[in-house]
């Protein structure tokens, strides 16, 4: 399918779609679409192989923006819609673009599904905290108190933390980035991409219209320092302006605090060192929020493993050698056959 | 219509046509002692067809009347379409067996029970309070008694088993007895024995000398009045290779040879649903094929994946029954926005909701063809017979290819599991119809049609420079973008309902299966009625009735034909196994005063039940009323 | 159909009735300024109807086409019944609107136009390659120029908000000037003005400010040729007391009210989807009604947990759209086959799939009727206007609870956004309909049915000696135990559709709603259609034409006297905004040949459009083929 | 609604139904609602306010078993079902019987929002590894190379595990029981039903037609004491038939370690000491696996919270307080309004 010539250098230019753009002004979503478009001739991909598949809300608008193949899908439906595209076709470069209502409220089950499988897709998540597109009810990761048009006292329901969700799914790649951190995003975008089956990325976005400054509390670029805790494989969990801010585990807890160093004898080599491997770590560092913690952000997890369609290919590629490619007038004649009349 | 007479005579009476029914405990195995009495009926060269009957618990209690297995089947020197009306050999291997079935069996017909097995304690969980050995409520039949519980354990001694193990071949004993009697050949359910119980040599002796003990029971055994042996002759069978086939392994092949012949990758997204699973079974054992099968998480997972695959250039399957279909509704409506290529098989069961998972009925017909939001038009497809399901499964994937839209196929729990003998096809006998992807850039964008069919393009992804988005929401005709103009929406939604309309050039028209094109009264089917309805109209025609039989396969489209067909009849009658809803479309459509016979009790028809409503609608003084 | 001619003269000329649509980017606030206009057009006493037209979008780009949103509204001193065929009155707050919008104007109509906004950027953004203002486009209007955006920058000028800020109160400027030209009263946007801005008062004043100042330039500045200023005297309605309400307001309340009356707590499940996410708003901000709202994780949920709640006694109700409904149908087959009391609101918009989420549509109809797996029976009721949508949730929740059984309430897109003034009721009113719960267990199963309305017993879980288990499984007609029996499926089957059958004894016989009982040509509509048939057929009356008009409002059942008096005319024309519904479930039920006027545009009919098919079908060279 | 007399000693037989019961001989499920039958008349329970909500399966069939009030619902809606159940009459005692397929497969997005509400009631989770009614196809938690009808090649996707996925989902009260294991069964059904929220109760049960001995590698009693951990807030995990064995986290890491005590220095002090309310260690607990783990067994989480049902009647009667009881006409009447005519 994919012609053999190699694939021509491409700009971003060449990942943008000859649609107007209809989302609100100042909504994250702009910065998004820029960081992948920007991203995409970074990572050598073609553009006919590359697929954007998404759900339905204002970010599921997001492949019409996009001059690859895309298929604006269904409430929800995004993951499931997108394994299939996988199975016909493993060849295809594949991102599942979903909010946190299409994927944690109606979709939720469909993301579980994908995650534990392990399909080798990339699958962005806007996070919003609210439905924007039907204007502004709370969704799945809204907060408790949060005043919306179908919670007018405010909302009940405690918040789901698509990262912890995520790991308790069996997720195998999972990492965060900020709408307005285009480094970052883009380094993770990358990850993502490299990642052999379900590379997750949570994009924490805002929302001027019906949620904004949902994450400025962490966000501001004047406080970034001591509000966000950049996770790198190997390296000690250090924050703050000073850098002299860490975590560690209380001793013999299961608890993570932070640390100063320097104070009361914390040396770096007291700080828990970030290891992508580790599922009990990440699903810590997923539920560090502000203010007494610094929200992690990068690689939470990667553990590889085989992506659910190579297994499906190879047990086809089994069945045929141990059977032989299959011939459909044998399989008529298997079994119990009789013949009437001379032939 | 009773049944054959008993035979005294030492050689064999030939018998035209016979129905036996096998029925016992869920753990006797009676489908596996039908599904071999059947094969070497098949290769006796007799046509038949089976109806088994399970309850819907995995393994009810022993002895219980809900835990009743039943395994019918008929079988005959002519040509016959239906499993029987009613026995003329009931088997009944314990009490509730027999208090299930005795009612059905013919007057005058033969009943063996298992004596072994009528002890207080069943006959209690059967709920009699007397026994019917001995209450003469036997009278009307033919009875041979048999302790066939300890004339099994007498046969298997030598191999030592326990009781438990050894009493397992009870069954098997049973089946040498009723080969002895109708004259089957043994030696393929000893080679199957050999194979399914290659690991325990034991257990397949055991049951192997089980099977010839209750054979030369037969041979030696002194039979009581009124029971004989038999022998049915060969049918008048065409020329040809045969088979035993079930309808869901026929759809499950039809299947695979229309993704042959469409020269696409078959990848089914399903999820398990009696009594739709074995479909899923039968391919996801067939990737040799290069068939992908995936058990998603629901049934809308299993749509979108195979509406994704078709995305992608292969051909998307779902297969599921009523329920299923009910929670794809949405998704379907996606495909038919997005004009891709969809083959939806429901194996209808008995409705509403999680009604009688485990029966059959025709009561999806109306959520085949309305059951989603909008205006939101689709193919919808009948198997008539289970062999039958083959060719519609094929027809089903040509016009989804042909058309880029989602066809739905309709089976039924009766043919799912129905089998018959089949005349084995060649695939070379099909035209094959592969599609043509898309891959010129020139004048390219995703909805431009194909004149005669009004066909999208198919253009896959990975296809450079026909990069396109689609989606659920209202394209422009004109470049595929996303629209909001009036007119624009009123010419797509009358272009979907014209491509679809447009099936019919491209179908046959429909035909009169049997009878005249003109007359008193046209019966109309559509399904695995087929066979009951023939049955029923040759009877009638027989004695001269003015009556002819259609058997609809196209039901959205109907064939161009079908009202001036409909119109060429006084009256028109439609049995459906349901409340009357291809009654009310083909109303709707030609305005035709057609009257419903309805049965909705998960059952197939009767060929009597059918035979009375027609000659009640042509007697003189036409009184029933139909419902 | 001309517009209402120029008045040069200093008073005020009288008209009788104005259509004026406002017509912006979606960030001027065009629904804003609609609404206001509209309650003071209210409180002066005319009869008015509204029509708002928004983009999918929630904020598109500014100055795109596909970013502008309209409010029509229709007002009058005579009643009326839709928001207008073509607007009298455009007002263009920028080149999309006008590009949009110009061509529904009336020729000789007049044009508001701020010229402001017609910068090179925004003419191109249009698609205007030359400025319409310049090119002699506007010729054939009246044409009023304006540089509003200066004009509001300087009437705010003494409060220096930014510019941006500043221009935001251009809708109010616009306002003013249109309530001046129409003799509005503006001490009711004053008044909300301060409301809305309680806490920003600079906000609420430039805004006040920019109101009068456009009112106070009418009043003194020098109008071009052919415009004048006017009066629409107050309109002829009924006594009492009035207020403006819009669709999804009155399904709301209606549900409230229904609820009361049946003493029962309302628990709404619901999932957020245009355009039926208000009913869920408003229900939700009315706690101190006892009403339980409950925002689901999807549709599914929405419904399971309506009938979890009416279970266990409570009124389940469930809002949604079309794409909802299609998920919701495997749940409602099991409220169907447990027989509990459901109401689901459909409130209809276009499809098929996501189609045209806040566009209207009748497309849900054979869905609501034929949308489940099995024979599964419910019965559907449409609301006619806005304010009816009160009566008809009312009448929804009685049957479902008198009935015990789920019931399908259509509106749709027009009704749930539209306005007209409407006459409040008294609960008084209305007789209370509490159903009688369960609590002798004398005799008691879960299925005993009322001989009347054979409606099963309402046993809550929390009464004693009452346990019981209910379920999808088909149950025995006498214990509600679980039955395969073959014949009992069939008895239940039919009592299903019997007891919704049965429901046309209790409701009116349909009545004719405009002219003779027979004649040459009955107009049969549904829902939202009321007021445009009702308009056009007085119309085609006035000219003497042999028409009436019938609009149903029980769709399943139909009343029982429908059959008869379709038959009562020659000619039956069955206008529908989708591809042809209603008109099948007619003709299937009645074999009458009607014929369907259709159309699929996202947008409600014009009273012309409905008239010239009743004119051609009545015309005698009847040459116009049906759709 | 309840009548105000003091509920009557009931027993077990009190809660056994006229229905027969349906399973295949020497199916778990006997044992299961054995043990709910016996444990109900201990917790001083009502039966008319007693609600047992299924889906389908096997295991669903078992509200027919109980003399309650039963709803046997849609394949995997019960919890959203329930839920409706406890909005409309929170007096209710509701235990929803769910099953791998209904509750993971199918039901994984209402499995998912139910334990994050914290609806105050009880679920039940038949976990059997495999589709019983269905006749044998592979569920969610199939182990990989599971051969069903369904996978004649075996299982390919990574199993959920249901503990793990609950707490990922903000479950509060997870547990574990074993089919035959009455006595632990018994504590933990009662611990969920005195838990004010959701209580989760995941049963391992076996299946002997379509996967037998799924888990007996750990429910077989002769190695019961070294393949299972009974889990019990505030002691020491310690486990091994002479009582020698026990976790502990290995040094400044995130692992779990087995060891013995008395070797190298290893004294009870050093193990990890059971807190229920770490939502962490219940998280690493969960993932634990025999052979080189014992399976923890018991309440592996509990931390209450307001449940979801009493916050909705909260704004409810907040709503009543600060706006006075509804009255529909003035609702009707509310806005603007004018008259015509006189009065
Ligand atoms: C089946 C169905 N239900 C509901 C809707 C309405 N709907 C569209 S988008 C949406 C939620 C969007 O929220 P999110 O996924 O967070 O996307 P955002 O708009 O915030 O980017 C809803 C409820 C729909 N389109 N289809
Ligand atoms: C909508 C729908 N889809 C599929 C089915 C078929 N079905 C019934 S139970 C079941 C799975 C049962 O597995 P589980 O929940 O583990 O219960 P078990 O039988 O193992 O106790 C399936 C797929 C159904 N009844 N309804
Ligand atoms: S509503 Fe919010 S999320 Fe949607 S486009 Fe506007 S700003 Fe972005
Ligand atoms: S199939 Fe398995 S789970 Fe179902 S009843 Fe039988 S033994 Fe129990
Ligand atoms: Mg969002
Ligand atoms: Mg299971």
């Amino acid at each position: 399918m994919t012609p053999l010539d190699p694939p021509k250098k491409l700009t971003r230019k060449d990942f943008v779609s000859d649609q107007e753009v209809r989302w609100c002004p100042g909504c994250g979503d702009y910065a998004i679409v820029a960081a992948i478009q920007r991203t995409l001739p970074t990572l050598g991909v073609r553009r006919e192989n590359t697929v954007f598949i998404s759900g339905i809300g204002c970010s599921s608008r997001f492949p019409y923006y996009m001059n690859t193949y895309g298929f604006h899908t269904i409430h929800g439906r995004a993951p499931a819609l997108a394994t299939g595209v996988k199975l016909a076709n493993p060849e295809l470069d594949v991102w599942v673009i979903t909010g946190d209502g299409d994927g944690l409220s109606i979709g939720g089950n469909h993301f579980l599904h994908l995650l534990r499988r392990n399909v080798n897709l990339q699958i962005i998540l806007f996070n919003n905290r609210i439905y924007g597109l039907t204007k502004g009810q709370y969704s799945p990761t809204s907060l408790i108190g949060k005043k919306t048009p179908s919670t007018p006292l405010g909302s009940i329901d405690s918040p789901v933390t698509p990262a912890a969700f995520a790991l308790g799914s069996g997720a195998r790649f999972v990492s965060r980035a900020i709408d307005i951190d285009a480094k970052n995003m883009t380094k993770v975008l990358t990850r993502a991409h490299e990642f052999q089956g379900t590379g997750l990325v949570e994009v924490f976005q805002n929302c001027p219209v019906f949620n904004d400054g949902a994450f400025t509390h962490f966000t501001e670029r004047a406080t970034a320092t001591e509000t966000q805790l950049h996770l790198e494989h190997g390296k000690p969990m250090i924050f703050g302006k000073a850098r002299d801010h860490g975590l560690r585990l209380r001793p013999g807890s299961l608890e993570i605090e932070v640390v100063k160093i320097g104070e009361n004898g914390i040396t770096e080599g007291d700080l828990l060192v970030h290891d992508e491997t580790n599922r009990a770590q990440a699903f810590l560092l997923a539920g560090l929020e502000p203010p007494h913690f610094p929200v992690a952000l990068g690689v939470l997890y990667a553990a590889p493993a085989e992506p659910f369609e190579q297994s499906v290919l190879d047990q086809n590629r089994q069945a045929v050698t141990s059977r032989g490619q299959g011939d459909i007038d044998a399989l008529l004649r298997r079994g119990h056959t009789w013949t009437v009349g001379e032939d | 219509m009773d049944t054959f007479a008993a035979s005294q005579s030492a050689e064999r009476e030939s018998l035209e046509s016979v129905v036996i029914r096998f029925a016992g405990d869920s753990g006797d195995g009676m489908q596996l002692t039908g599904s071999q009495f059947t094969q070497s009926t098949a290769l006796m060269g007799n046509d038949l067809a089976t109806f088994p009957d399970f309850p819907a618990e995995i393994r009810a209690p022993a002895g219980t009347t809900f835990g009743v297995s039943g395994f019918q089947i008929h079988f005959a020197s002519r040509d016959i379409m239906t499993p029987g009306d009613a026995p003329d050999v009931l088997v009944a291997m314990n009490p509730a067996a027999l208090k299930v079935n005795l009612n059905d069996l013919k007057r005058g017909g033969m009943v063996v029970v298992n004596t072994g097995a009528f002890t207080a304690g069943n006959l209690k969980k059967a709920g009699y309070t007397v026994d019917p050995l001995e209450d003469g409520s036997l009278d009307p039949y033919r009875v041979l008694k048999l302790d066939i519980s300890k004339l099994t354990l007498a046969s298997v001694e030598e191999f030592e088993l326990g009781t438990k193990e050894a009493l397992r071949s009870k069954n098997m004993w049973t089946l040498g007895l009723m080969m002895w009697m109708f004259d089957r050949d043994r030696a393929e359910t000893v080679a199957w024995l050999e194979k399914k119980f290659a690991k325990k040599p034991e257990i397949a002796k055991a049951n192997i000398a089980a099977l010839n003990a209750g054979h030369a029971y037969g041979e030696t055994a002194e039979m009581p009045q009124g029971i004989g042996c038999y022998t049915v002759p060969k049918a008048e069978l065409g020329h040809g290779t045969y088979r035993n086939i079930t309808g869901n392994e026929a759809t499950s092949w039809g299947l695979i040879a229309g993704a042959k012949l469409a020269d696409l990758q078959l990848v089914l997204g399903s999820y398990p649903i009696t009594p739709a699973s074995t479909i899923l079974h039968t391919l996801a054992n067939l990737k040799e094929f290069g068939v992908v099968t995936f058990q998603a998480e629901d049934e809308i997972a299993a749509v979108c994946a195979a509406i994704g695959a078709s995305y992608a250039g292969s051909l998307g399957i779902t297969s599921t029954s009523g329920p299923g279909v009910a929670l794809k509704g949405e998704a379907i409506g996606l495909a038919v926005a997005t004009e891709l290529p969809l083959v939806i098989v429901d194996v209808q069961r008995g409705g509403p909701s999680t009604g009688l998972p485990t029966k059959t009925e025709q009561s999806d017909l109306l959520q085949a063809v309305f059951g989603r939001n909008g205006d939101c038009p689709l193919a919808v497809l009948a198997a008539q017979t289970p062999g039958d399901c083959f060719y519609a499964a094929i027809e089903a994937v040509r016009l989804a290819v042909k058309y880029m839209t989602p066809v739905m196929l309709l089976t039924d729990g009766a043919l799912a599991n129905g089998a018959e003998p089949w005349k084995i096809p060649s695939l070379s006998d099909f035209e094959p119809f592969p599609p043509t992807f898309r891959t010129d850039p020139e004048g390219f964008h995703p909805f431009v049609r194909d004149p005669q069919t009004l066909a999208r393009a198919w253009a896959k992804p990975g296809t450079p420079n026909l990069e396109h988005r689609i989606g659920g929401l209202e394209k422009h005709y004109d470049s595929g973008n996303i629209s909001y103009d009036p007119d624009n929406h009123h010419k797509m939604t009358k272009t979907r309902a014209a491509k679809i309309a447009g099936i019919a050039d491209d179908i046959a028209e429909q035909a009169i299966d049997q009878g005249d094109a003109t007359g008193d009264l046209l019966v109309v089917g559509w399904g695995s009625t087929y066979g009951a309805i023939s049955q029923a109209v040759s009877a009638c025609r027989r004695d001269g009735l003015s009556v002819s039989h259609a058997h609809i396969r196209y039901l959205s489209p109907f064939p161009k034909n079908l009202g001036d067909l409909l119109r060429g009849f006084t009256k028109v009658l439609v049995p459906e196994m349901n409340n009357g809803q291809l009654v009310k479309v083909l109303r709707a459509d030609f305005l035709v005063d057609a009257e419903g016979l309805n049965k909705i009790a998960g059952q197939p028809f009767k060929v009597a039940e059918i035979e009375a409503a027609i000659r009640s609608h042509l007697s003189p003084s036409d009184t029933q009323a139909s419902e």
